[in-house]
């Protein structure tokens, strides 16, 4: 754990993090153009999938991969369940924003895993290349969870149907997750080299003015939440908690090394706010951006980024017991 | 002095990731078409946002040039989804020439 | 048919970094809203601008809607500035639905 | 009560690469400005389309305040080439403070 | 030929344009920022620009420079008229529209140049540096030469001919390919050093994600085409070939080493979609852009990418003999 | 100096800045996206201050770096006053645009400071690290004294006045600067290590394409001024010769290196175009941007570039005299 949190808090890319957080909270009116955070935000993710499809091309398929796989559908489709629960009671949520809030939860945010791979790969835990197939494999299902409990099985018309599984199965993350993974897997180690100075080397930096932009608007937005309250916040607290504790010892448990559970962990801990917030827009457009978007955004993100990275990779380390630990 | 013919012009304010359900509305009732234009922030009785690509946060404003009676269509289609999906639609007269595209 | 009701749409061009001290005086004349959407050339008395927004010198077109009186308000409490911070009004009336919101 | 005058306002929507032509013709019957905003899709008798600037495919709106004889000598010059430019035109009443720029 | 195949297939250039296509044909919401993709267009021509003239600073000019130049100019000023002749008759096009479509295919599409010098240097065959300056100079001969097809002589006022020949002369292509051909020249491989990290380093990853987005463009305005007919179709299938043949063909004949060959074969096979559109809008506005962007963008350019380049590459090492072959 | 000059005219980074003006003077209609633009200009502040607070973070901070901060602070300051006194008179501007130009004089320009330090370290003369908390510290002082200038103590609301001085102090060059400056100081070498080929290897590149539309915005804004007298234009040269020399002297008294003091007197020379106008157009809405813009931007930025850099760092070298001179 020492090692992580000190990575997390010399790290350039979590202190622009930082820099974000505090330039809004002191109303400056440094702003990254919108144009620029969604193309940084594609360029992560054609990264990410690349550089994932390698690693599967260069060390072939591991045993676990499988089982991880499936671990990973079944936790973002049950995931919500709990969330679900705890959002109608303690958080005093109707029925329609806590099925929109569950499925964020249940989800996983893409900047939340690179960022933690990066705190890995410094602290010399490198999590497997497939893992990323398996943030792609935990994107949608939480969506169908989230909608069911929302609003039961039935409901609207077949046009908006089609519409909303579209949204849910060929969303912009999904299809360049998944393609560029593909891409990295034919390409092979070979073909990646050309492209790496821009897709590798270039990677932690646009990693820092993207995450300095994710500050910026994280506390912005919850500088100005209107409906917010005390207890959802908490939730949006506990939530990643008990998620990344149940992803950490559920991937130690199907026998993944030390670095590949701690970010099955993050995954699990991580809520999305790129692909479920539009899902949600288009499927549930009663429920209240307001409260999914402040909750995963302004809480969970700051939260997974400053703080349970490190306590998931602790957990995961003394999981793993003393052999684990590898410099 | 060219002929003008009087048509009403429509504005809907959605969020983006809502626009394409309204553009659907406009082609159902037979409108001829429809443009979209950004838009960068805004306030109302929800609070100021700032236009937020990358997590779909942001509006776009619809116009559409229609006759009277495709507006009132319009307007009679939008009506039920007006208030569920935050939309906010205004209306007027407008001169166009060429008015029989519309 | 949907009933609607009449209001005014005001609209306002600034320099972008003004654009808040016209937002500032429509939530003060107790408008329940406003919407900023971007521009990107111009041309007047001063000659032609071009978006420039490293700058600073671009421009934002400010839309509010809003009942008679407070749109009168608004104008009122713009007018002094008008001329020394180079805005641009135009108002006219339009239809809207849910008319008890502005 | 700040004192308003009536004027025409005129919103042309055009592709990108022919907007100077229009605003060529604005200067050339003697109105005061012009300011263009940003477009990002459409859809008319042609299709739909999506702002494609790498082509050159992407539209914008031209708008321009000017006095009623300005802006039917506009609509006059912009008559004969609203068809083969592909030009789309609408105008409406507003009012204006300080009446005299335009 | 096998070679530039397979390299076509494994690049992860091509992939990154697969990608893009199929992402747009199951309607997936994936898309580029325009300020974006604009900027990357610019970025793609100050990089081939900067390398071009460094590649002539650093091996003087070749002796076939000067014939290379008057050949380019030549094929970009004539290869419209057999397209023009072709249009009217069998694709049944009225003059207007035939002109329109047929400086599409004079001139040249720098990104299917680029994908082609991509492809010719993994396959050990790079083209010369001056064939910037060739790229640069056929741009706009076919302009005029479209324009005269499709109105003759005179009509416009003397303003609207300004604007024009403003457009084809000055246009931002031009400009900036030769701008920084020339900087390349004066800066030479010693002031290239300090910016290579961003213009070479960068190039093919950036390549990769325009790509991605070309790809996207093309497959939706196919798909959304209303006024094009099969038998247009199979003319942007023709032309590209039988374009393509000739220019290698010549280019051969005046003593051009294989790669430079081959790229002069890409340049005459490719049709422009940047530079001429923006000018037929101008100068006449009449023509359809629902023709000449969906045969030069939707058909063409992917034909070139996916197979032409291949086949042109192909001949140029034939032509070139046993001897021409190098690894 | 001919070194100096010498490196300016062949530096790419300064040819793209010709190329800008060049275009912009012929009307070509090259243009680069807003915000790209603006993009680069938040990444060159982002680089410039991660590599200064790494720099200090490695060489410990200098005993010349408090005299030097106060010498920034104070000039700052001061250089409005002689400004604002040659403005009424020579310039014949009334106190509000007289104060508003003053501020920009007063204030630095990032852009050319980048610029000085590119072409000093090619000559082998790399000012300090800590420059770039002298360059944080000269941005603000400057629109005070402006001002003060233009309306004395007094007037405005206490609202207006305190979005002025959050626009003043908390402006996103400065939050940036220092952030970044912070964030390197932090980090350390090894820190930056990870993200240093996007911050440092691909800075020149990048300054390449932000010069061109610099050039291309200063020569079209100076195409259509309309307020500019010919008096103001000549101003607009003297101030920043006149300014560079008092750095330049007041940098070597302090026992600046010469690499410093020549950066030193590039900052008194410069003239703010991003944070000084936006700070004018809300406190002084009705001083006239087209002379302050085009006076800083259109004039005095180019000259400084591609003239003043090399005569400040000539005069440097000239007085740190013959021992001065290191390779
Ligand atoms: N009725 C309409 N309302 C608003 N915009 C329209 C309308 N019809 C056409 N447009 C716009 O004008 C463009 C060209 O229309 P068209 O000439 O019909 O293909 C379309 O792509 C739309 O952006
Ligand atoms: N009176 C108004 N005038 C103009 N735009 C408004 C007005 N009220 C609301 N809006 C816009 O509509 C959005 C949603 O409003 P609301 O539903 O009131 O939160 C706001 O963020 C504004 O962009
Ligand atoms: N008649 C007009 N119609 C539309 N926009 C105008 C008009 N006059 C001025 N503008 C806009 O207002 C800005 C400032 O105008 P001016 O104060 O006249 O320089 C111009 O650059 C235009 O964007
Ligand atoms: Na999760
Ligand atoms: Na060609
Ligand atoms: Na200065």
């Amino acid at each position: 754990m020492d090692t992580a949190t000190l990575q997390t808090f010399t790290s350039p890319v979590v202190l622009f993090f930082i820099l974000g957080l505090f330039a809004a909270f002191v109303r400056s009116d440094l702003a990254i153009p919108e144009a620029l955070a969604k193309g940084m935000s594609l360029y992560l993710m054609a990264a990410i999938g690349l550089k994932g499809g390698v690693a599967v091309a260069e060390s072939g398929v591991d045993s676990t991969i499988g089982s991880v796989l499936l671990l990973g559908v079944a936790a973002s489709f049950l995931l919500p369940l709990t969330a679900f629960a705890i959002l109608k009671t303690l958080g005093r949520l109707d029925r329609t924003n806590a099925g929109a809030v569950a499925a964020h939860y249940g989800s996983v945010s893409v900047v939340t895993y690179v960022t933690a791979v990066e705190i890995l790969e410094l602290s010399g835990m490198p999590p497997a290349g497939y893992m990323v197939a398996v943030l792609a494999a935990m994107e949608t299902p939480a969506i169908l969870s989230g909608l069911l409990l929302a609003r039961g099985i039935g409901g609207r018309t077949s046009n908006e149907q089609s519409d909303m599984m579209r949204e849910v199965f060929l969303n912009a993350s999904v299809v360049l997750l998944l393609g560029s993974f593909a891409i990295g897997m034919v390409a092979g180690p070979s073909g990646f080299a050309e492209v790496s100075p821009f897709f590798a080397a270039g990677f932690k930096g646009v990693l820092c003015l993207f995450l300095l932009d994710m500050g910026l608007i994280a506390a912005r937005r919850i500088m100005s939440a209107r409906t917010l309250t005390w207890r959802l916040g908490l939730i949006a607290l506990a939530l990643p908690l008990v998620n990344g504790m149940i992803g950490v010892f559920a991937g130690s448990a199907i026998g993944l090394e030390v670095g590949s559970a701690a970010a099955f962990g993050v995954l699990c801990a991580s809520a999305s706010y790129i692909a479920v917030p539009a899902a949600m827009r288009l499927a549930l457009p009663e429920a209240d951006p307001g409260i999914y978007l402040t909750m995963s955004l302004s809480i969970t993100f700051p939260f997974n980024i400053l703080v349970n990275i490190g306590l998931i990779t602790a957990t995961a380390v003394a999981l793993a017991g003393p052999i684990g630990i590898s410099p | 002095m060219t002929e003008t013919v009087v048509r009403k012009r429509i504005e809907i304010l959605a969020d983006t990731p809502l626009a394409r359900r309204v553009t659907d509305v406009i082609d159902q009732v037979g409108i001829s078409g429809w443009t979209v234009l950004p838009v960068q922030s805004g306030s109302g009785r929800d609070g100021q946002w700032r236009e937020e690509r990358v997590t779909g946060a942001d509006k776009s404003l619809i116009l559409s040039i229609a006759s009277e009676e495709k507006a009132a269509a319009l307007v009679d289609a939008l009506a039920p989804i007006l208030t569920s999906h935050g939309l906010l639609l205004t209306m007027w007269n407008v001169e166009v020439i060429r008015g029989e595209r519309f």
